[in-house]
């Protein structure tokens, strides 16, 4: 399966192009692709998929919530809903979010290589993560799950109804996906660079990636074996964590979170990348402090592996665990810190336009900023111990994954598709569906911090008649954004059609992806190899394309 | 760099090395039988570090491999630490607050 | 009870504190939240780019000192709140020791609770005010965790081990009670009424009188609900036991085979010895409410059960207009009379 | 480099021969960290619960067969041998070497696999599986400190959990669930008889974890072969050559993983306790 490597193709009008997406056409040519940009389009349908089915759910639970009684859904449905929405929403749509679309699409391209690594692994990521999310899909539809995303022993172990070994299974089988991406990327970036592309030229969002890849690769795998005990445990009967047997079920907890609080930051550093991206074209200028942002990614990546223990606070954890962990968390919030001010630094005296990714870019910081301000509450011991499994840390991490992680991948969908595809989505449209977005976003989640101070516990299907007022108001939120979000699934799709051509760099921007090559990209990416001689975003050294 | 990279050793060597991991099993399993107390778990798992070091530096060629491969290989050993050190910090601490039900229960 | 509020009450001893830490993160939360915003509309307005062909920017690569400021200054705020929190976390986590130990057990999905002296209670919880109070409490499956937001504690609820939580009651009041760890179908309904009273009224509570002025159905309503019978007793899709509306008088089909008369005995020897005959198709959770309550209560419960029996019409209709079941109306603070007049719980003070 | 570029080993995507094998090591190297932490949590539960009960493990322990687990060492440090000399025939380009060395590396890993099977249906045959019908035996060999029998000294503890019957009666619950606070305490008290005392339940964690640990090691092995088998097929069909040997060389590197494993494995499963 070799590509036409025609040169012809650069003097041709555009729409007679051969491209990455139409040189072979046939449903096989996707299938066995090994073009990690065609891997890319494969991975958007199915996390979109998965977007849907978390956001049914959510959708199912938000009505509910509109009352203070259980009257939309039994007990047993909404349990099954909120767990579905957290699996799928989490395993299955943000973590492979950023790092298996426009990671697998962007790495090659950025760093001037013609592929990943391993481009058969790659591949076969993808089939491990659809195969993994069947399991997943199979215990939705035949009983649900009612563990909540976290799985906690013993009741997933011995009580709960449902499927819980096969979506267990689902994630177990998924995370090597998310492994061998991690690992993909590492090697693509250590070893496919090309001539020239040293590691301070490399773009900030190579930098992100590297990271995640690190988190990726070694925190994973512990998701992994710890998936396959619960399934001992409730499959054969082997009691790991059964504490009739003595077995310690916040060994479980240990186990869990050492991935699953690095996970989060599988689920922000490549959203921070983008928005190093976005934020550099959209004021033509280096970003400030490339070093610091640079240095920040790795070093969340690595604090975040000593801070699992703030989700055990109240979980019986020995005090002094609980200090040491609390006292490491704050740390995570410095490297954080930096980034935030830099971006914010990037604009002054910058030459500032507001399309839609950087738009939604603005939406991030602020949005990102509340969300890890209110982390560091739930890393402060004493309120955390009154605001654990509250709305408080609902609202939290909804801020975190969706108002920063979500309009991240927003951002970076909007500044590549012009490159993924070729054409320009509706401007207007576009920036309309990023304010109502943003406004739905703070009215679905603003007042859960407020119901969670007041003590609402999280997962909860009734709850007492005086904090109605402040989840309606967060039903209606939910609608908006809901609403927003659909804007974007339509207007998105539509341009493929009735999009304006994009051509080759659309924003001006700098960077191997905009300047050396079509768009959309040719099978093997560049024409001819590129050699790097200037750092990422040269704005002001003159541009050589443009 | 190519002859570093696909250093061939001689087999006295990897004869060599297999010796020796026969000598530390050996010693191990002596090791077990003698009452040290604690001793005993560090003397093993001492053991049981050299013989794993000894494979990984030359029947797995790390000896003569880019400095990169190292970091990978050490910093997994690291991070399986962290992993090991803070959950255990946790395990340990228990109860050092007292922590016990009343006597009339 | 039922207005709406923004923020919760302060009815222990440590609520007043963590709430003055909760406002001080909140206020340096507002001004980098604000700070950053507004930076940005200034920065965006201010260098807004006026025309496509605008020259590209000059270029500003860093700097350092700005770098160690805003590393430096987030540190030490960050170093404040976590010596803060950790200081006024170990005052929650050490107990004092004239505190007042009460057992918590924690079960899907009740909380069952036994005061020093023996008496017991379920999903409701009977304090003191001004008595350090220490729960004792363990779980006999699930984790649960046992929350009362009123008190800003919460403590995680294990099988196979203890754990412990503390709290001095400052307010007279009733209060929520929580189940804040999710265990299960009825999670959300799992919990109840904290009341704090004055030592006295505790004292005579203890003692466990019931209401003279009450008639017996009415005080064997009131303890249905506040044994916990109705946990599993209701008529939703959930419940683990039989509704007992219209049972009294009539056949009942045991397990063991046969069918035997719901009279009064049956009724005590159902709460007594709930093992010794169990109806047919249901599991055997019942727990035994053996010296939880005294004769007089159980004839007050039997009082309440006939008269949920005969009346079969009149009670599907009142089920048709009360949709939620009597716990939900305790979630639901349902201190006053509802809708249909009946009432559930009643205000302590 | 213009020579490596022609090379019909080269994928496109590479610039020369160099750098592809580059990658694959390091690739495969961060694969073994990858699995490296995939065992770390195994090892870690099993560290937090030989911390918690020292004395159920060492019973545990005990009732392994040491001198299967001594042969099994030999056999799989043997197969570690013969797999670095395979690679070193394929660095030399001798395919003689390479079959000669694979195949002896594939029967080891077969033996080793043997003797589980062995271990595995011992245990079995004396219901030391955990369930619900586990069973601590240990032939009578099991003497603690020199304080004589202690056959009797097993299973105290109601592993199930207890009929939530009499619930409500506080100290009937606990007494029901084997009193949650005794599992903190060390359970191999000498209870004054001369008798330790050895909870059940947490010997059952110790097998659960021997189970889950050398289960996981085992699959890996049989992984192992089949990948032989695979790279026997190739050199047969002569697919490697001194500049392209890379699948052997990156197998080697997994196959030494395994042992590395077991060298941790054999320690603590089989010789705690001995003394
Ligand atoms: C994308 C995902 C994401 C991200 C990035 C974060 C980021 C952070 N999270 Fe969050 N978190 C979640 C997702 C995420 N979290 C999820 C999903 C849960 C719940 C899981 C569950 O139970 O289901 C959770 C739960 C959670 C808890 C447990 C709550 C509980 O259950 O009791 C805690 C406690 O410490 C916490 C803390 C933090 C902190 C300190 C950060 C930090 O990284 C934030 C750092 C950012 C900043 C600090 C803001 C920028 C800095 C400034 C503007 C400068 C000023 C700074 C200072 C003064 C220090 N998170
Ligand atoms: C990526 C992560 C992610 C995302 C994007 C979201 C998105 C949303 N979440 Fe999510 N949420 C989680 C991750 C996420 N959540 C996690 C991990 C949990 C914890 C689960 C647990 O406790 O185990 C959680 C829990 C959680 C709760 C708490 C439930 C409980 O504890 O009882 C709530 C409550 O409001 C909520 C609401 C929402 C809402 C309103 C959105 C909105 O953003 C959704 C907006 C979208 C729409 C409204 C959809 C519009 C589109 C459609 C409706 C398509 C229809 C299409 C077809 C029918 C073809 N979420
Ligand atoms: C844990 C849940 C639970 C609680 C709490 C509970 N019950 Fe039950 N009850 C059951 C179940 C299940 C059955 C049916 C099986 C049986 O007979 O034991 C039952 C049966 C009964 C019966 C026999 C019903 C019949 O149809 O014949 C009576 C009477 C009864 N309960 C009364 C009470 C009273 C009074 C209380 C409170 C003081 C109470 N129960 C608390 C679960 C509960
Ligand atoms: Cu008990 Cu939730
Ligand atoms: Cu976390």
């Amino acid at each position: 399966m070799s590509a036409p490597g025609v040169t012809a193709n650069e003097v041709a009008p555009e729409e007679r192009r051969i491209h990455y997406l139409n040189w072979a056409t046939t449903v096989k040519s996707w299938l066995l692709t090994l073009d990690h940009k065609r891997i890319c389009i494969l991975y958007l349908c199915t996390i979109t998929f998965y977007f849907l089915v978390g956001a049914v759910a959510a959708t199912l639970f938000r009505i509910e919530l509109m009352t203070p009684q259980g009257d939309f859904l039994s007990a047993e449905i909404y349990n099954k809903m909120f767990t579905m929405h957290g699996v799928a929403m989490i395993f299955f749509f943000l973590v492979p979010s950023i790092p298996a679309t426009l990671g697998n699409f962007l790495i090659p391209l950025m760093i001037g290589a013609k592929d990943v690594a391993f481009p058969r692994l790659n591949l076969l990521t993808w089939y491990l993560f659809s195969i993994g999310s069947l399991f997943a899909l199979f215990a939705i539809i035949n009983g649900g799950v009612d563990t909540g995303w976290t799985f906690y022993t013993p009741y997933s172990s011995t009580y709960a109804n449902g499927h819980v070994i096969a979506a267990t299974f689902g994630v177990f089988v998924a995370g090597f996906a998310s492994i061998l991406t991690g690992l993909n990327f590492i090697v693509t970036v250590h070893k496919m660079r090309a001539p020239g592309m040293t590691w301070f030229r490399l773009p900030l969002f190579i930098w992100a990636a590297y990271a995640t890849s690190i988190i990726m690769v070694l925190g994973t795998p512990v998701i992994a074996i710890t998936m396959l005990l619960i399934i001992a445990e409730r499959g054969l009967g082997i009691g790991i964590f059964d504490p009739a047997l003595g077995g310690d079920p916040v060994l479980f907890q240990h186990l869990f979170w050492f991935y699953s609080h690095p996970a989060v930051y599988i689920m922000i550093l490549p959203g921070f990348g983008v928005i190093s991206e976005v934020i550099a074209c959209f004021c033509r200028k280096r970003v400030f402090g490339y070093e610091f942002i640079a240095f920040s990614s790795l070093a969340i990546a690595i604090i975040g592996f000593f801070v699992w223990g703030h989700h055990l606070f109240v979980s019986s954890q020995s005090v002094y665990a609980g200090l040491i962990f609390s006292f490491l968390t704050f740390f995570v919030g410095v490297p954080t810190a930096i980034k935030i001010f830099n971006w914010v630094a990037t604009l002054y005296k910058g030459s500032v336009s507001f399309e839609t990714p950087m738009l939604y870019a603005l939406g991030f910081i602020g949005l990102f900023t509340v969300g890890g301000l209110t982390g560091l509450y739930l890393s402060t011991l004493a309120i955390d111990i009154h605001l654990h499994d509250t709305y408080f840390v609902v609202a939290h991490f909804h801020y975190v994954m969706v108002g920063g992680m979500v309009l991240a991948f927003l951002s970076g969908l909007h500044f590549w598709w012009p490159k993924m595809t070729g054409r320009i989505y509706n401007e207007t449209a576009a920036k309309f569906a990023s304010v109502i977005v943003f406004i739905g976003f703070n009215l679905t989640f603003f007042p859960q911090f407020i119901v969670g101070y007041l003590g609402m516990p999280r997962r909860y299907y009734e709850y007492p008649e005086q904090w109605q007022l402040l989840q309606l108001l967060s039903s209606a939120g939910a609608s908006v954004l809901g609403f927003g979000f659909l804007m974007v699934l339509c207007y998105l799709p539509f341009s493929l059609v009735f999009g304006k051509r994009a051509g080759p760099n659309p924003w001006r921007a700098k960077g191997l992806e905009w300047e050396e090559t079509t768009s959309p990209p040719i099978a093997h990416n560049f024409v001819k190899n590129p050699i790097v001689t200037e750092e990422a975003y040269a704005y002001t050294k003159g541009s050589r394309h443009v | 760099m190519s002859d570093t990279e696909h250093h061939v050793c001689p087999v006295g060597l990897y004869l060599a090395i297999f010796g020796a991991l026969m000598v530390f099993t050996l010693l191990t399993v002596g090791a077990a039988y003698l009452n040290m107390g604690v001793m005993n778990n560090v003397v093993m798992l001492g053991i049981a570090i050299v013989k794993a070091a000894l494979v990984i530096s030359i029947f797995m060629h790390l000896k003569y491999n880019p400095k990169i491969l190292w970091v990978v290989a050490i910093g997994a050993f690291v991070w399986l630490g962290i992993m090991l050190a803070l959950t255990l910090s946790d395990v340990m601490s228990r109860g050092w607050i007292p922590n016990q039900p009343a006597s009339w229960l | 009870m039922n207005e709406f509020e923004l923020f919760p009450e302060a009815a222990s001893s440590f609520a007043g504190e963590v709430d003055l830490l909760y406002w001080f993160l909140t206020i340096v939360s507002v001004i980098f939240t604000v700070g950053i915003a507004l930076a940005l509309l200034y920065l965006g307005i201010r260098y807004r780019r006026k025309s496509e062909d605008e020259p590209a920017p000059e270029e500003i690569h860093g700097s350092n000192l700005l770098e160690i400021v805003w590393s430096v200054v987030p540190l030490i705020l960050a170093f404040v709140m976590f010596f803060w929190g950790a200081h006024l976390f170990f005052k929650m986590r050490i107990v004092p020791a004239d505190a007042m130990e009460i057992l918590v057990t924690g079960k899907q999905w009740m909380w069952k609770i036994q005061h020093p002296n023996g008496k017991r209670e379920i999903n409701n919880l009977h304090v003191p005010l001004g008595q350090p109070v220490k729960c004792t409490m363990t779980s006999e499956d699930v984790i649960h965790s046992f929350y009362v937001p009123e008190f800003r504690v919460k403590q995680d609820v294990l099988p196979g081990r203890y754990t412990q939580l503390w709290f001095t009651p400052t307010k007279i009041g009733t209060y929520h009670l929580f189940c804040a760890e999710f265990c299960g179908t009825e999670h959300s309904r799992m919990g109840g009424k904290v009341y704090v009273m004055t030592p006295s009224d505790y004292e005579s509570w203890l003692e466990g009188g019931a209401d003279a002025s009450l008639s017996p159905v009415e005080a064997g309503e009131l303890l249905f609900t506040s044994l916990g019978c109705a946990t599993c007793h209701h008529d939703g899709k959930n419940s683990q036991g039989p509704n007992l509306a219209g049972v009294f008088g009539t056949m009942q089909p045991l397990d063991s085979g046969g069918e035997i008369l719901a009279d009064e005995n049956y009724i005590k020897d159902s709460m007594m010895n709930p093992q010794g005959q169990i109806v047919r198709g249901y599991p055997k959770v019942m727990p035994s409410f053996k010296g939880m309550v005294t004769d007089a209560q159980i004839t007050q419960i039997i009082a309440y059960l006939k008269s949920i029996a005969g009346t079969e019409e009149a009670d599907s209709t009142t089920d048709e207009e009360t949709p939620e079941s009597p716990e939900s109306a305790l979630l639901n603070d349902a201190l006053e009379p509802d809708t249909t007049g009946q009432r559930y719980v009643r205000m302590e003070q | 480099m213009s020579d490596a570029h022609s090379s019909p080993y080269l994928a496109h995507h590479f610039d020369d021969m160099e750098q592809q094998s580059q990658a694959a090591s390091l690739g495969m190297w961060i694969f073994l960290a990858q699995e490296i932490m995939f065992f770390g949590g195994l090892f870690c539960g099993y560290a937090v619960y030989r911390l918690k009960f020292p004395e159920a493990f060492s019973a545990g322990s005990y009732s392994l067969a040491i001198g299967w687990g001594c042969f099994n060492t030999v056999v799989l440090i043997g197969s570690s041998l013969t797999m670095a000399l395979a690679v070193r025939s394929a660095q030399l380009g001798r395919k003689a070497g390479i079959i000669k060395w694979l195949v002896i590396t594939m029967f080891l890993g077969c033996v080793f696999l043997g003797v589980k099977v062995v271990e595995y249906s011992a245990k079995f045959e004396h219901n030391m599986i955990p369930g619900r019908h586990f069973e601590f035996h240990d032939d009578g060999k099991f003497v603690v400190a020199g304080h004589g029998d202690h056959s009797a000294a097993v299973g105290h503890d109601e592993p199930v959990h207890a009929e939530v019957g009499e619930p409500a009666d506080h100290h009937a619950a606990e007494a029901a669930h084997g009193e949650p606070t005794e599992h903190a305490e060390p359970a191999g008290e000498d209870n004054g008889h001369g008798i330790v005392e050895i909870n059940q339940g947490e010997v059952e964690l110790f097998v659960g974890f021997y189970f889950m640990m050398t289960g996981m090691h085992a699959l890996h092995m049989v992984i192992g072969v089949g990948l032989i088998i695979w790279l026997l097929v190739l050199t047969a069909k002569n697919r490697f050559a001194t500049e392209y040997y890379t699948p052997i060389e990156m197998f080697g590197l997994y196959w030494h993983f395994v042992d590395i494993v077991w060298i941790f494995l054999f320690p603590l499963l089989y010789l705690i306790g001995r003394h």
